[in-house]
């Protein structure tokens, strides 16, 4: 079945459900957690016991605990860089979109730059030159990331400049920010919000793909992306801690994404695929 | 005696999944070469109806009663199967855009073909012979090759014939008309209709001729069954129905064309110097260097108006009247030639002109529906101009806008709801709203009825006329419909292939000796009476003549494809150009759709 | 056209070079500092950097780097003047065997079950395509990797966790190294491009030509190959290429993993020893490939529009 | 002319360092220790195969000139190429490689070696004074060798005889034989410049070299060490990911690989087909250190209420699992002859700490840290914290960039992390280190009776006397220093059951990176 009009199917609503319980928890964090978030309860990869129903991580803090707080602060950065990548990515793209070709062609070409290096590369360096820190880590990120922004952002722009409202917007001599702020930006809102979703969910595992390179969330807090890293060595000897957190993210990265397509197919038009014969 | 009735509509029920009903116990019955017209404004569910007799429903709708019987057999009951090959089969579709119909990607005679060979009527050779057969008889230009090309490549006019060489492809028993002419042009419209009719008698086959254009269907269906809101109003011979309407809302569609009240223009005063003036005005898409690869669609333009005076300028799509109207916004910027607005002339480009001579020009677009931003209320949209122009407080504004809604005849409670909430004509009656919130001297109108119905077309018009007589505004007045060129412009330019052919009073260019091309025009117009297309096909001598015209018709999308051809950053304008295009076809929701469309496949775009 | 394009992708490669260049000048350290790293004397930093020619000034070296290049020599190494181009040749063609690997995995899981998903939308197989999809990128490419070893050369030792193949590996040698690699990222990409296929697919079958197509009875199975696919192709192109593009440039952490020799790791290397030659010879092979795979899907686009490529 | 008694360690405090190791081996059930290594060694070696050796330790811009090489792998087929001038006997001692044998005068300032006869380079050329002279100006003058330090005592170099080398010293130094052991310390034909076709007298020739990839050498079957180089040829894969060596050793890809994690060795021992040897004790010493000129550690009680404030014991157990040792805030081995174990008060002592950081004045401190140090570095950090906390002193972690750490933090940094890499002799550990003047001076720490009386000892021919110096010393540095050195990480090196031959060595892991020619398959 097809969800038509705001009626939320199975899916979206689990969806919902475990956004909110994510939430619940990074807010309720210290509440929840029965430890100190970097409090030694025992030696390095401990089974799961009553004590830590999770096991011990690598050096034996308590892995719940440790999944607990690490909701705070991996959802946190993950949304400021989000917010960001956005803000840039959409006033670039739709500048773009808006300003006509020479800008757009400029900014295209820029952005081209950006993404024909490896991200990874591209971190690497900037966060060498920033120096670590929350703010760096936060503002490489969201910059690297906004590019993948500017794509849709641009895209979208392109097909709402060519509207009538758009153009009588122009005709009344409305200056750009007037035109992007107003007339576009709303129209683009749902495509924007659901494609954050995703870019949210891309910005964690981003996080741990640095966490590989050693760059990462500071010490001695706890982010997912570098709880699997450091607990990663055990997989290959059956030993679970790793898992706790990847399942975590994985979790937390369907429910977004399941909320976002129901998202999506709220104001789309159900397919030919759909038609009664 | 069921035998020869062969399709059969009993108690027929769609809802929308969301349990709207579209269709509500409607009752069909179509004899072996009988042709019934569907007659309704849009949303009476004549389309809906038309898909439903193929056991069809669109996506968010289901048949939820009646049955559907079909040369004898109830198809909701048989098998999907069956149903399949029913379909183009024994009862073939014919949709109101074949531009849009035709998978653009695959040449005719592959389309032609599909279902005959699919159906295993006949193997492909064969179907190929008898595809160039209809092909001829369809009058189409070189019909042994036509075949070859790909949609875009044939005019609207043609390709609504090659969908009836498809439709007739396997000899159905039934073929489903869906506004088959409404896209068309009025002079093409004719040898379309024309064309059908001879078909449908040739074939013997039964139709369901869907349509709002009474004058149309009358000229071709036996009976007509007039639909409101998913019920049936009124059904009977199409005589009957013109002449004796027995229901009021019969008798109004009846009469709107027939004798609508006299309209009594107002003067205006040609002392003064001409409000606006265009001289001998080029332009086209591309910019003005790169004009060698982009076709000049507006050739040596030029025109004057006069203060509260209405200019209309006439001719078919393609002619470049829209064209024309951007020219003059500066939405499109002229390569050569001048604009003056009240004696000052105007930088060719929107971006260098003042804010007061944006003020004092303004425009009302074709497509109500595109034309207002559907995230903002009625006071915001017809506020901002106020606030812009005139700067007043939020209170002052927030009277003004009232006024201007009671000006425009809307509810003053409208202010705070959003375009969703409104019909077609209250929407465009809004579009107007905000062009006179500018305090214009100047509207220019595309086209702004050709999208609603009959009845509040009709009404809309009255609007416009009334605010030109009480605000002596000037009017450049775009459309096709000479119906109503005639009631409101003082003065007519008939435009052909980018050129003013013909431009005077509206009563010199409507009355002899015409314009060859003028005189097409006005007999291409349908009137309210059955024999009105038998008489105008003698007076042509011969339907030759309009297939030659027809086959010369100039198309639009040429400069812009050839463009984007010589520069890949004009893709994005071929993109602009082709959704202006959809949306000239009368296919409302086409811009918001294609955006939709773009949406859902950049959102993949970026997942990594 | 044609022409401009490969122009526009020339001047975004310069611009690459020198971006990357200036990057590296602002980066704390040199070649000299990083390679005798807890060893470095000033007396022995002076003496590798004036071997290096590190002491010249920034601008001279880049034009003269900038030269060698266009006259085809990608110059030496300066941490073991190698000659970059004789190492860069065969990592890049492990990279792009890896790439040409995955791809020919995830192109046909995607474009299939995309399809699929898009014929069956909002049924059990759309769905949970969609979830497997969800799951699969959801997952650190790490920690797929390590599970994949774990299971697959570990537990049961059908593939080897090692991808170190030389130039001199026999074919199928190498297919069987490489596959564990592979897999992982065809986890990686799959999903992508499956939703993007499901979706433009879903969005041509909501188009007036599939209705009429439906109307002539044709079988959904037909309607889908012969009428939604084609239309749909372009967009997926771009996102394809956009794939391939990451299945070239963005594997480093797989490569780590595997220990695969691919540019990634030796790009990695050469920032960490600031060897600007190597960086900027990464940069640019990395950069063409994106460059050339965008222009590739948009030539497509071009060829796939029939507009286009029948005009009038 | 008398012949020098071998200076460092005597052979008795040898046996009981190693008695100490084979308690705590025992206790670790490892395989490994003399006995193992010993009751290996006796089931006869017997030539052939490829040993494949999966290594950290090196990176795609490694070369082949010895004067660049900084790292385990470099350091490998450094030796499987070249060969030393004095080699690191099992027992610690400086024994003669190319340079076979020497003599000194009281005073240790004028030196002469004998240069091994009968030695030919793959080149074919047969090795001679020159040679040594030559190899040995490679880390003269102007040079951007790291040995340049080492030798930088040597006024002048002669020529004896074709066979003999006269060397002379600034100042007296007994340990001269011990410098020259340095893997830096490599012998090529006089006059060779051309690093990508090295020429060596080592037991193999360079086959292939893809620094990042692989390097492949070939026994070059007339190498001079009896009963030594015992492969056709050696093959060592670059394996930079630590979970990936392991399993390529357990899934038999490679037979031999170094640098084990800690945390998961125990789980390798459960491997039927792996031998883990652990060298006890004299691995990279792991320390934060303060510069004792920063004003938040100018105060000697900042740094005791540091030295205190750490938990060495937990570190040691739940870093490195452990296989390692605490180490004494020096950077002498407890496998070290001349180690002088923590007197009690270096052991934790929160209240202890507590009240010396109060007394101190509480400055802020903040510890600068990177897996780019040495790994560990980050988790030790964060337990350390851990400790300090109980102390209710608060320590600032800042994780900085792995990549150009040595650079930009080391040595800059106020209070960073850092390992050194065991020395040849307690004199290069002190003196490279903690002498006023020295480059690598990581602490700032400068106290003249210190460097005067490692001056002394370096002249110092008598061992016990020398031992007490060490020790004074030391306890100097343990006391004032800046180094927290808290643990002595062991070597752990993994092997394929069949490999037979290695044995732990005091100085590096895989055998003193001599594996290659010590080691056969059974």
């Amino acid at each position: 079945m097809t969800i038509f009009g705001h009626k939320a199917p199975l899916t979206a609503v689990v969806g919902l459900a475990i956004i909110l319980l994510n939430l619940l928890v990074a807010l309720a964090g210290p509440y929840l957690a029965p430890y100190g978030e970097t409090q030694v309860v025992g030696g390095g990869w401990d089974p799961a016991s009553a004590a830590a129903w999770f096991g011990t991580d690598q050096i034996g803090r308590d892995m719940f605990t440790r999944l607990v707080y690490g909701a705070r602060m991996t959802i946190g950065i993950a949304f400021v860089t989000t917010i960001l990548s956005f803000a840039i990515g959409i006033t670039l793209g739709l500048v773009a979109a808006v300003a006509g070709r020479w800008v757009d062609a400029l900014i295209s070409r820029a952005v081209d730059v950006v993404l024909s290096i490896p991200l990874l590369i591209w971190a690497l360096m900037i966060l060498n030159v920033l120096g670590q820190s929350l703010f760096s880590l936060v503002f490489t990120i969201g910059c690297l990331d906004s590019t993948r922004v500017f794509r849709l952002a641009r895209a979208l722009g392109l097909n709402l400049v060519s509207l009538d409202f758009v153009e009588v917007a122009r005709m009344r001599g409305e200056g750009l920010w007037w035109v992007i702020s107003r007339e576009i930006l709303p129209n683009a809102a749902a495509p924007l919000m659901s494609e954050f979703g995703l870019r949210f969910c891309f910005n964690f595992l981003f996080i741990a793909a640095l966490s590989f390179l050693g760059l990462g969330v500071p010490l001695p807090y706890a982010d997912w992306g570098g709880m699997v890293k450091d607990n990663v060595g055990g997989i290959s000897f059956g030993l679970p801690a790793a898992l706790y957190p990847a399942a975590a993210i994985a979790l937390l990265t369907v429910g977004i994404n399941l909320v976002v397509d129901w998202f999506l197919s709220i104001d789309a038009r159900p397919s030919g695929a759909q038609a009664e014969m | 005696m069921a035998d020869d009735r062969i399709l059969c509509l009993e108690k027929l029920r769609v809802e929308t999944i969301a349990g709207r009903v579209l269709v509500d116990d409607v009752d069909v019955e179509l004899k072996r070469g009988e042709i019934l017209g569907l007659i309704g404004e849009s949303g009476a569910g004549k389309s809906t109806i038309g898909l439903a007799s193929m056991a069809y429903a669109r996506a968010g709708m289901r048949i939820t009663g009646g049955t559907i019987t079909l040369a004898g057999t109830e198809l909701r009951a048989s098998t999907a199967l069956y149903r399949r090959h029913t379909r183009g089969k024994s009862i073939a579709y014919i949709a109101q855009s074949a531009a849009a119909s035709f998978n653009p990607g695959m040449t005719l005679m592959d389309q032609v073909c599909e279902a005959p060979v699919v159906h295993g009527v006949m193997g492909r050779a064969e179907a190929e012979v008898y595809a160039k057969k209809l092909f001829r008889t369809l009058q189409l230009p070189n019909p042994d090759t036509i075949g070859d090309r790909y949609p875009h490549q044939v005019s609207g006019g043609q390709l609504q014939r090659v969908m009836a060489a498809m439709a007739m492809s396997c000899r159905p028993d039934v073929i489903v008309l869906d506004e088959p002419t409404t896209a068309l042009d009025v002079t093409t419209q004719i040898e379309v209709l024309a064309l059908l009719r001879d078909l449908i008698a040739e074939f013997g086959t039964a139709g369901l001729y869907i349509t709002h254009d009474l004058a149309v269907v009358a000229q071709i269906a036996h009976r007509i069954m007039v639909l409101r809101h998913g019920k049936t109003i009124e059904c009977g011979d199409t005589v009957q129905i013109l002449e004796h309407p027995r229901t009021d809302y019969c008798r109004a569609l009846v009469n709107e064309r027939r004798d609508a009240e006299h309209l009594t223009l107002s003067v205006p005063d040609r002392a003064a110097p001409p409000i606006l003036r265009v001289r001998d005005v080029t332009a086209g898409y591309g910019t003005a260097a790169a004009a060698r690869n982009a076709v000049a669609v507006v050739k040596n333009a030029s025109f004057d108006l006069a203060k509260g005076e209405t200019l209309a300028i006439v001719g078919e799509s393609g002619s470049g009247k829209s064209t024309m109207a951007r020219i003059v916004t500066g939405l499109l910027p002229r390569w050569s030639g001048d604009i003056e607005l009240a004696g000052k002339s105007l930088p060719p480009a929107l971006g260098r002109r003042p804010n007061d001579i944006l003020r004092r020009l303004q425009m009302v677009h074709q497509m109500p529906d595109t034309a207002l931003n559907p995230r903002q209320t009625l006071a915001q949209i017809i506020g901002r101009p106020v606030a812009l122009f005139f700067g007043r407080g939020r209170a002052e504004v927030r009277a003004r806008v009232l006024e201007l809604l009671r000006l425009v005849g809307l509810p003053e409670e409208f202010a705070d709801r959003k375009p969703g909430q409104l019909s077609g004509g209250q929407k465009q009656r809004v579009c107007i709203a905000r062009a006179l919130a500018a305090e214009p001297e100047v509207i220019i109108c595309d086209e702004p009825t050709s999208a609603l119905d009959p009845l509040v077309a009709e009404e809309v018009l009255k609007l416009l006329k009334g605010l030109q007589d009480r605000l002596g505004l000037a009017y450049v007045f775009i459309t096709h419909d000479l119906g109503t060129v005639r009631r409101i412009a003082h003065r007519t330019a008939v435009m052909l292939k980018g050129e003013i052919i013909a431009q005077g009073p509206t009563e010199q260019i409507f009355s002899p000796p015409y314009h060859p091309y003028t005189e097409k025009l006005i007999l291409s117009v349908p009137e309210m009476h059955t024999t009105w297309l038998d008489e105008i096909l003698q007076k042509r001598g011969g339907a030759a003549g309009l297939v030659a015209g027809a086959a010369e018709r100039p198309a639009e999308v040429t400069p812009a494809a050839r463009a984007a051809a010589a520069d890949a950053g004009a893709v994005a304008e071929t993109e602009r150009m082709a959704a202006r295009e959809v949306l000239g076809e009368g296919r409302g929701a086409a811009g918001l759709e294609a955006l939709q469309t773009e949406v859902r496949n950049l959102k993949g775009m970026m997942e990594i | 056209m044609i022409l401009s394009r490969i122009g526009l992708g020339l001047l975004t490669l310069l611009v690459v070079s020198i971006v990357i260049f200036v990057l590296t000048q602002i980066l704390p350290g040199d070649t000299a500092t990083s390679v005798l790293g807890q060893n470095a004397t000033p007396e022995t930093l002076a003496a590798f950097r004036h071997e290096l020619g590190l002491d010249r000034p920034a601008a001279l070296r880049y034009l003269a780097w900038l030269g060698g290049v266009l006259h085809g020599d990608f110059g030496v190494a300066l941490t073991n003047k190698q000659d970059i181009v004789e190492v860069l040749g065969p990592r890049f063609r492990n990279t792009l065997f890896l790439a040409g690997y995955a791809a020919l995995m995830a192109l046909p899981l995607a474009v299939g079950f995309g399809i699929l998903a898009a014929i069956r939308e909002g049924r059990l197989t759309d769905r949970l395509a969609n979830i497997v999809a969800l799951l699969a990128i959801s997952m650190p490419e790490f920690f797929v990797g390590y599970l994949l070893i774990l299971n697959l050369s570990v537990n049961h030792e059908w593939f080897p966790s090692l991808a170190t193949v030389g130039t001199d590996t026999p074919f199928g040698e190498r297919v069987w190294a490489v596959t564990l690699p592979a897999v992982t990222l065809t986890f990686l990409v799959t999903a992508h491009m499956l939703r993007m296929t499901r979706n433009s697919v879903l969005s041509t079958m909501s188009t007036a030509y599939v209705e009429m197509a439906f109307l002539k009875g044709l079988s959904r199975a037909r309607v889908v190959t012969r009428h939604a696919l084609p239309n749909a192709a372009s967009p997926v192109i771009s996102v394809i290429a956009l794939n391939l593009a990451y299945l070239v440039v963005g594997v480093v952490v797989v490569e780590n993993v595997f220990t695969y020799p691919g540019v990634g790791q030796y790009m990695i290397d050469a920032v960490s020893k600031r060897d600007v030659p190597v960086i900027e010879a990464c940069g640019i092979v990395f950069a063409g490939v994106f460059i050339t795979l965008n222009t590739f899907a948009d030539v497509m686009a071009i060829v796939l529009n029939p507009r286009l490529r029948h005009p009038r | 002319m008398k012949t020098a008694e071998p200076p460092s360690p005597g052979p008795s405090g040898l046996i009981v360092d190693r008695r100490q190791l084979l308690a705590g081996a025992g206790a670790l059930g490892l395989a490994l220790g003399p006995m193992g290594g010993l009751a290996r060694a006796e089931d006869a070696p017997k030539k052939g195969g490829t040993l494949r050796m999966g290594m950290e330790g090196g990176s795609a811009s490694d070369s082949l000139d010895f004067r660049t090489y900084t790292d385990s792998i470099h350091i490998s087929y450094g030796y499987q190429i070249f060969n030393g001038m004095v080699e690191i006997a099992q027992d610690g001692t400086a024994t003669g490689e190319l340079l076979e044998s020497w003599s000194t005068k009281p005073g240790a300032t004028e030196w002469v070696f004998d240069v091994r006869k009968g030695v030919t380079f793959h080149s074919g050329k047969t090795l001679d004074a020159d040679d040594i002279i030559y190899s040995l100006n490679l880390h003269r003058g102007e040079t951007k060798s790291p040995a340049k330090d080492l030798l930088s005592a040597i006024a002048d170099i002669r020529k004896l005889g074709p066979n003999q080398v006269g060397i002379t010293l600034s100042s007296g130094n007994a340990d001269l034989p011990y410098n020259l052991s340095d893997y830096h310390v490599l012998v090529v034909p006089n006059g060779f410049s051309d690093w990508s076709k090295p020429d060596g007298t080592g037991a193999y020739a360079l086959e292939t070299f893809q620094p990042g990839v692989k390097v492949v050498t070939r026994n070059t079957g007339r190498y001079w060490k009896p009963n030594r180089a015992w492969f056709d040829s050696i093959e060592i894969r670059y394996i930079p990911d630590v979970a990936a060596r392991t399993q390529a050793l357990i899934s038999g890809q490679v037979d031999a690989v170094n640098r084990l994690d800690p945390k998961t060795v125990g789980f390798v021992l459960k491997s039927p087909k792996v031998d883990v040897v652990q060298s006890k004790g004299s691995g990279n010493r792991f320390a934060f250190v303060a510069h004792c000129d920063d004003p938040s550690f100018a105060s000697n009680d900042t740094r005791m209420a540091l030295k205190y404030g750490i938990d060495r014991q937990k570190i040691v157990d739940t870093v490195y699992k452990g296989y390692a040792s605490i180490g004494n805030d020096t950077l002498i081995a407890p496998s070290n002859p001349y180690f002088v174990p923590n007197t009690p008060p270096h052991s934790y002592d929160p209240d202890r700490a507590a009240s010396l950081y109060k007394k101190a004045g509480s400055p802020p401190l903040q510890l600068q840290v990177s897996e780019g140090a040495f790994s560990g570095a980050t988790d030790s950090a964060v337990l350390f914290q851990e400790s300090l906390k109980k102390a209710g002193i608060n320590l600032d972690l800042k994780r900085v960039s792995a990549d150009g750490y040595w650079d930009n933090v080391w040595l800059k940094a106020p209070f960073c992390a850092v390992y050194w890499g065991g020395r040849p002799s307690v004199d290069l550990q002190l003196s490279q280190t903690f002498f006023s003047t020295a480059n690598w001076n990581d602490s700032h720490w400068r106290d003249p009776g210190f460097d005067k009386l490692v001056v002394a000892a370096r002249i110092e021919l008598d061992p016990a006397k020398r031992k007490s110096m060490y020790a004074e010393a030391q306890h100097m540095i343990a006391d004032t220093g800046g180094m927290i050195c808290y643990a002595v990480g062991d070597y752990l090196d993994g092997y394929a059951k069949k490999v037979k031959g290695v044995v732990p060595h005091p100085r590096y892991d895989m055998a003193d990176q001599r594996a290659a020619e010590k080691a056969w398959f059974a």
